[in-house]
């Protein structure tokens, strides 16, 4: 049976029905639209449907829908603001550290929260913070540069306003 | 069957009575295993009895003789924390090691020691630490030891309307410290071919006073090998000593050949896992961690 | 007025045009498209490697609530002609028909039998399960040996064995025996001081695109159908869609979706004759859309093989006769990349007598797909691997004893071209000048070097530009933009118009939009779009000098087109822009459009040369890639960050086939690891950074030098991994995977 | 006369002949010349080969032109990923 769910989802309140088994997933994607958040395994081993779960890295296949009662997600679609790219998508952009394109919302959301929590990481902390993020197509080398350009940008910045 | 419900109980009576009377019901923790076998039919849930609102579920307390850790707590939140880190920082490694960032998001010790699969990283680290599991149900609660859990892969002694609500571990002596490593052909992200895991205690001339280990993906189920224990203990964990807890260690492995490994191959890992998690445990346990 | 100089933007790195849409969420891909009133498709798959279909009976799924199409294989068209050319492939339409839904057989483990459409997901799956197959189940054939087994099952009962010196009598399960020769090859042998000779085997791995295959239907009641997927070939995909339907192709709009990863892998099809039948049955959109299971199960993978090289050689190194017996494995349908791997194995040397005899195998196993220089990575394993196995037996450092044989420009190769204006002995100087050949390594450390060649393809692109108001041009091709295309098409339609590469907004457009294109494959895109782009450019200014001639009353002659502008050659402050120009169309013949399309029957060849290193836990038979260098020669790099990308790339799916990647089967012929968990692709925690250095050889044929980049880097890297691994180990071990159970036995059985 | 080399899965239908002498001055009239020589040539056998005339790889050929002492040798169609 349908359960109706209350939660936020990139700040706005978002109001769905689900069945007890459908993932954050299907509901961000076939439900509400927002197709950022891309399939590549449904079982939590590529990381291309990465958000944040009341502000923890999780993958979407594997929350339900129905679990996200008075949460709140953010989800690729929520990461910039407006036309202003967080650093890590403008970075990734500048290093040109994506091919295809179909891992980056879920690099950018994992890179996101390393940040978020560790403004300097080595190299070795952000390709571990990242393993759980397939890339078929760049070696990760471009990715992982673009990240720790992107962590210094965001320290510099915070330098500024200090 | 298809799932034809989710409940989020509050309570612990709740849940139990839910997990009673809703047919097929399978309680749910951080996920990681269960939505991935629900999806590809190994296992057939008629109903997901969540758990994480129950109060208790979430958490790391840090008791007088133990510390507290609510079953459903997720590992990011046990592999960033200090205190616990400072005394079972094998513990601490072993719940880091369980898949990615994002399933460590939601992964709990509950779900790493119910789902039952031989090479759960959490539970050698657990088992050599004297962890007790806190079972509610019908009855009210019960404890066992971590061990006691898995009858076999994918099979547990709880009972119906029965889940695992917390998980405690007695508090570290001085000198005592744990080590857990697992071999995975990669860096991140593959279920544990082999895992080791070793709790010592040392006096302050640096003899063995107390010693367990435990193996993960080598047997039905966790391995722990008294006898191996017993021949460190007096000992200065010299070449020799770590070297016949290995090979009864070894001779005590039962491993299967599968897509991840073969039997010779876990064996003999497992012993260089064992003496290495030895070792560190041992360095720990003298510099008084 | 002053008047802004062109700089030229080839060869500088941009960020990319769609770049923002990728970065944010909003590229639509293959599963990110819907329509209003769409249902769902989904596939049954066989759960039998082998066996007979004696009846399918669909009636309790039809008669389900909400399902509302069923397609078998008796909705395919019946007959087609040979095959269909679609660009470089050429592809025998029965077998691609029988390959996406199985008719007298099903002949691997996840082969389409049937397909349901119903109103959502669940329904579709569960109307699958009330299909009944009757099978009669057959032997398994699984690997080589079995399949060329005198008694071995047969799978095709008409497939005799091409390339004998007469058609056999019985059919069997070698589709096909290819013999290459150059030289004398016993006098070649007579004529050595060492001869050595070894097997090489590697297992099938799979492209490992993260995007699975998704494609939606539509099909009007008028006959017109749209196709939106994620392929890197939409006109491909329209091709062989009409033919396995029988529709007539321009009736069929195919709309490429932005596309998650291919490699070769989404260079057929799987779903889009199934949505398309499916949606004519239903009248309705029809969404499909594979689960990763599904991709490993019945997509890809690359082929298995196993290779033995002997080279005879002088003491000196000298090379003198390469002879390889090159037996792959093709799946469940001909059409293994053999005759590839034969013609690259040996084209890197210049020996004198060469054969190669490659052998197309058919097994129970998914056909195999073309995987980056399809064919081409197995063979290099075993020469190059050999080569160096020769050098540690010679005493001859493993890059001098290539810089003695390797191929120049005018040498002969075993297929009958001759190679010209190639860059293999710059890529060789550029390998021993880098600092990476002579760093000192560690205990349990080692080092590899290989050589890496492949083609390059040309064939067929078109594409448009329109002048837009304000002299903005729209940009118009049809080729996928797999990895940036659209950024280098961008960068020379701006050098060409003398423009700012800013003001090129380019698209891909769908197969009713634009002019025929061959797919985005064999590295052809910026080669032989480049090409048509330049082309619709030159086309354009052609019509813009005449337009500023006609304004100013003069001759065209007397126009050139400069830095963006018409100028008056004879007053060069007389100019007109785009913007003016634009502005005029109405008043003058209207719009301003230029077309390109080119048919490129060169290959630009390209070598690489890769180093690695890589340490062994000698205890545990663990390895790590410590420091990788991929050195290539591009001809020119116009936006050198994505053929960086492209040398990365490579490199590390070349580092996974070495390490951890493999098709694992049962005894029945079930894979044993269809999933990200257990197939082990490369992650971010296992991998250095990849050192790349871009060799600039130009490639004549191109108006800017272009020889493609894609396959090469993944020709090398196996063989270069593996030379290294069995340095550090003290080991010979050659056999794909070099998986830790493999390489720790090996380790324990030397003692 | 230009020189045509065979493919093996070609000298299957030709008696085993590998290499044909034929009077064209394109690869048109060359392949017309070689299917009217071996009637049991099937044409999928010639059409969708490759072929290097003189050294030069020519894929898809059709009216590129042959000098008098030109070889053309057929090559076997390359896949692409």
């Amino acid at each position: 049976m349908a359960i109706h769910v209350h939660s936020t989802i990139n700040g706005q309140a978002a109001e769905f029905l689900c069945e007890p088994d459908a993932s954050a997933l299907d509901v961000l994607r076939d439900t509400l639209g927002l197709t950022g958040s891309k399939e590549g395994c449904n079982s939590g081993d590529c990381g291309s449907c990465s958000v944040l779960l009341d502000g923890t890295l999780v993958c979407a296949c594997l929350v339900l829908g129905a679990e996200l009662e008075g949460r709140e997600l953010l989800t690729i679609e929520g990461v910039a603001a407006g036309s202003e790219l967080h650093p890590v998508q403008q970075k990734l952009l500048e290093h040109n550290a994506l091919q295809c394109g179909i891992c980056i919302p879920g690099i950018v959301i994992a890179a996101k929260a390393l940040l978020d929590r560790d403004p300097s990481p080595d190299e070795t902390t952000v390709r571990f913070a990242l393993a759980g993020n397939l890339c078929r197509c760049t070696g990760y080398d471009k990715i992982i540069r673009a990240v720790l350009d992107a962590a210094a940008t965001m320290r510099d910045s915070a330098g500024a306003h200090a | 069957m298809a799932v034809r419900a989710y409940r989020a109980p509050r309570s612990i009576p709740e849940a139990v009575s839910l997990l009673a009377s809703e047919p097929g019901a399978f309680a749910l923790s951080g996920g990681t295993d269960l939505l991935v076998q629900q999806r590809s039919g190994a296992r057939d849930p008629g109903a997901f009895i969540d758990l994480k609102r129950i109060p208790g579920m979430l958490g790391i307390e840090e008791q007088a003789a133990c510390w507290r850790i609510g079953a459903s707590t997720p590992c990011v939140d046990i592999a960033s924390h200090a205190g616990l880190r400072r005394e079972f920082p094998g513990l601490v490694e072993a719940a880091g090691l369980i898949g990615s960032k994002q399933v460590q998001g939601r992964a709990s010790l509950g779900g790493n020691l119910c789902n039952a699969s031989p090479a759960a990283d959490s539970v050698p680290a657990l088992v050599v630490n004297r962890a007790s599991l806190l079972i509610s149900g019908p009855q009210g609660e019960r404890r066992i030891a971590a061990e006691c859990l898995t009858l076999g892969p994918g099979r547990t002694v709880l009972g119906s309307g029965e889940f695992l609500s917390a998980v405690e571990i007695p508090r570290a002596a001085v000198r005592q410290a744990d080590a857990y490593l697992r071999f995975i052909p990669r860096t991140e992200m593959d279920i544990a071919v082999v895992g080791a895991a070793a709790a010592l205690q040392l006096d302050a001339e640096g003899r063995c006073t107390a010693a367990r280990i435990a193996l993960g993906a080598v047997a039905p189920t966790v391995l722990t090998v008294p006898e191996a224990d017993a021949v460190l203990i007096g000992t200065h964990l010299d070449t020799d000593a770590v070297a016949a807890c290995v090979a009864i260690a070894q001779s005590a492995c039962n491993p299967i050949s599968d897509r991840r490994g073969t039997a010779e191959f876990r064996r003999h890992v497992a012993g260089v896992l064992l003496r290495r998690v030895i070792a560190i445990a041992a360095q720990r346990a003298a510099q008084g961690v | 007025m002053t008047i802004a100089t062109h700089i030229p933007v080839v060869g500088s790195r941009p960020p990319r045009p769609d770049g923002a849409d990728k970065v944010t969420g909003r590229a639509r891909y293959g599963a990110d498209f819907s329509l209003p009133g769409m249902v769902w498709g989904a596939v049954l798959r066989s759960p039998h490697a082998h066996a007979r279909i004696l009846g399918i009976d669909t009636s309790a799924a039809r008669a389900m609530p909400g399902v509302l199409a069923i397609v078998t294989a008796e909705d395919m068209a019946e007959s087609f002609s040979a095959d269909v050319a679609a660009g470089e492939s050429h592809v025998d339409m029965q077998d691609l028909s029988r390959n996406v839904l199985a008719r007298e057989k099903v002949l691997y483990h996840g082969h389409a039998v049937a397909a349901v459409a119903a109103t959502t997901q669940r329904l579709a799956k569960e109307a699958l399960r009330a299909i009944r197959v009757d099978y009669e189940e057959l032997p398994a054939v699984l690997d080589i040996d079995a399949a060329l087994h005198p008694d071995a099952p047969v799978l095709h009962p008409g497939m005799f064995t091409r390339g004998l010196p007469e058609t056999p009598s019985k059919p069997s399960n070698l589709a096909s025996r290819l013999v290459m020769q150059k030289g004398d090859l016993e006098q070649g042998f007579a004529e050595s001081e060492v001869i050595m000779q070894r097997t090489y085997t590697c297992a099938s791995a799979h492209q490992g695109y993260i995007e699975p295959h998704a494609c939606l239907a539509s099909a009007g009641a008028d006959g017109q159908i749209d196709i939106w997927c994620c392929t890197q070939g939409h006109f491909a995909v329209r091709s062989y869609t009409a033919a396995l339907l029988g529709i007539e192709p321009a009736s069929i709009r195919v709309t490429a979706t932005e596309i998650g990863g291919g490699f070769g892998g989404k260079t057929t099809v799987y779903l889009e004759p199934l949505a398309v039948a499916l949606s004519r049955k239903s009248g309705r959109p029809v969404k499909m859309q594979m689960s990763r299971e599904d991709v490993f199960r019945a997509t890809g993978p690359g082929s298995a093989t196993r290779i033995t090289v002997k080279v005879g050689a002088k003491r000196d190194g000298t090379l003198i006769a390469m002879d390889a017996l090159m037996e792959y494995e093709a799946g469940a349908f001909k059409g293994s990349p053999a005759g590839a791997g034969a013609m690259t194995i040996f084209t890197a040397y210049a020996a004198p007598h060469q054969r190669a005899v490659a052998l197309d195998i058919v097994v129970n196993k998914p056909k195999v797909a073309a995987y980056r220089a399809p064919g081409a990575p197995q063979a290099a394993h075993a020469t190059e691997c050999l080569l160096n196995e020769l050098a540690a037996e010679l005493g001859i450092d493993p890059l001098e004893l290539r810089f003695r044989n390797a191929t120049r420009n005018g040498t002969p190769t075993v297929y009958g071209a001759t190679l010209r204006d190639i860059g293999l002995q710059e890529c060789l100087e550029a390998a021993r000048a880098h600092p990476h050949w002579s760093a000192p390594l560690a205990a349990h450390q080692g080092r590899g070097v290989a050589v890496g060649f492949w083609f390059n393809h040309g064939a067929q692109s078109s594409a448009s530009v329109h002048l837009v108001e304000g002299g903005k041009i729209l940009l118009q091709e049809g080729t996928p933009d797999i990895g940036g295309s659209r950024a280098s098409m961008a960068l020379m339609a701006a050098d060409t118009l003398g423009i700012p590469y800013t003001d090129i907004h380019p698209m891909v457009a769908d197969t009713a939009s634009v002019g025929y294109n061959d797919m985005t494959g064999g590295s052809r895109v910026t080669y032989a779009t480049g090409y048509a782009v330049v082309e619709a450019c030159r086309d354009l200014i052609a019509g813009l000098r005449a337009r500023a001639a006609a304004v100013w009353g003069v001759d065209p002659a007397r126009v050139e087109w400069k830095d963006g502008m018409a100028t008056d050659i004879q007053d060069d402050t007389r100019v007109l822009g785009l913007s003016a120009l634009a502005a005029l169309s109405g008043r003058m013949e209207g719009p301003l459009s230029g077309q390109g399309a080119v048919n490129l029957k060169s290959a630009a060849p390209s070598f690489s040369v890769n180093i690695a290193d890589v340490e062994v836990d000698p205890d545990t038979g663990a390895s790590k890639v410590l420091r990788f260098t991929a050195i290539q020669d591009a001809g020119r790099a116009i936006h050198p960050d994505f053929v960086e990308g492209q040398l990365q790339g490579g490199a590390v799916q070349g580092i996974g086939w070495a390490l951890n990647e493999e098709y694992r089967f049962d005894a029945k012929g079930v894979l044993e690891n269809p999933g990200f968990l257990d197939y082990r692709m490369p992650v971010a925690s296992d991998l250095p950074m990849i050192d790349t250095v871009i060799v600039e050889v130009p490639w004549p044929d191109h108006p800017f030098g272009v020889r493609g980049v894609g396959e090469t880097p993944i020709c090398a890297p196996m063989a270069a991994v593996a030379s290294a691994l069995n340095a550090a180990a003290g080991t010979a071990i050659r056999d794909l995977p070099l998986s830790p159970p493999r390489v720790l036995s090996a380790i324990l059985a030397k003692g | 006369m230009a020189r045509l080399v065979l493919l093996p899965a070609q000298r299957t239908h030709t008696g085993g002949v590998s290499e044909v002498d034929v009077d064209a001055t394109d690869v048109r009239s060359a392949v017309a010349e070689l299917m009217k020589r071996f009637p049991a040539l099937p044409a999928a056998e010639v059409e969708g080969c490759h072929v290097a005339i003189d050294g030069e790889l020519v894929m898809d050929p059709f009216l590129e032109t042959l000098a008098p002492q030109s070889r053309v040798i057929f090559v076997q169609r390359i896949g692409a990923g």
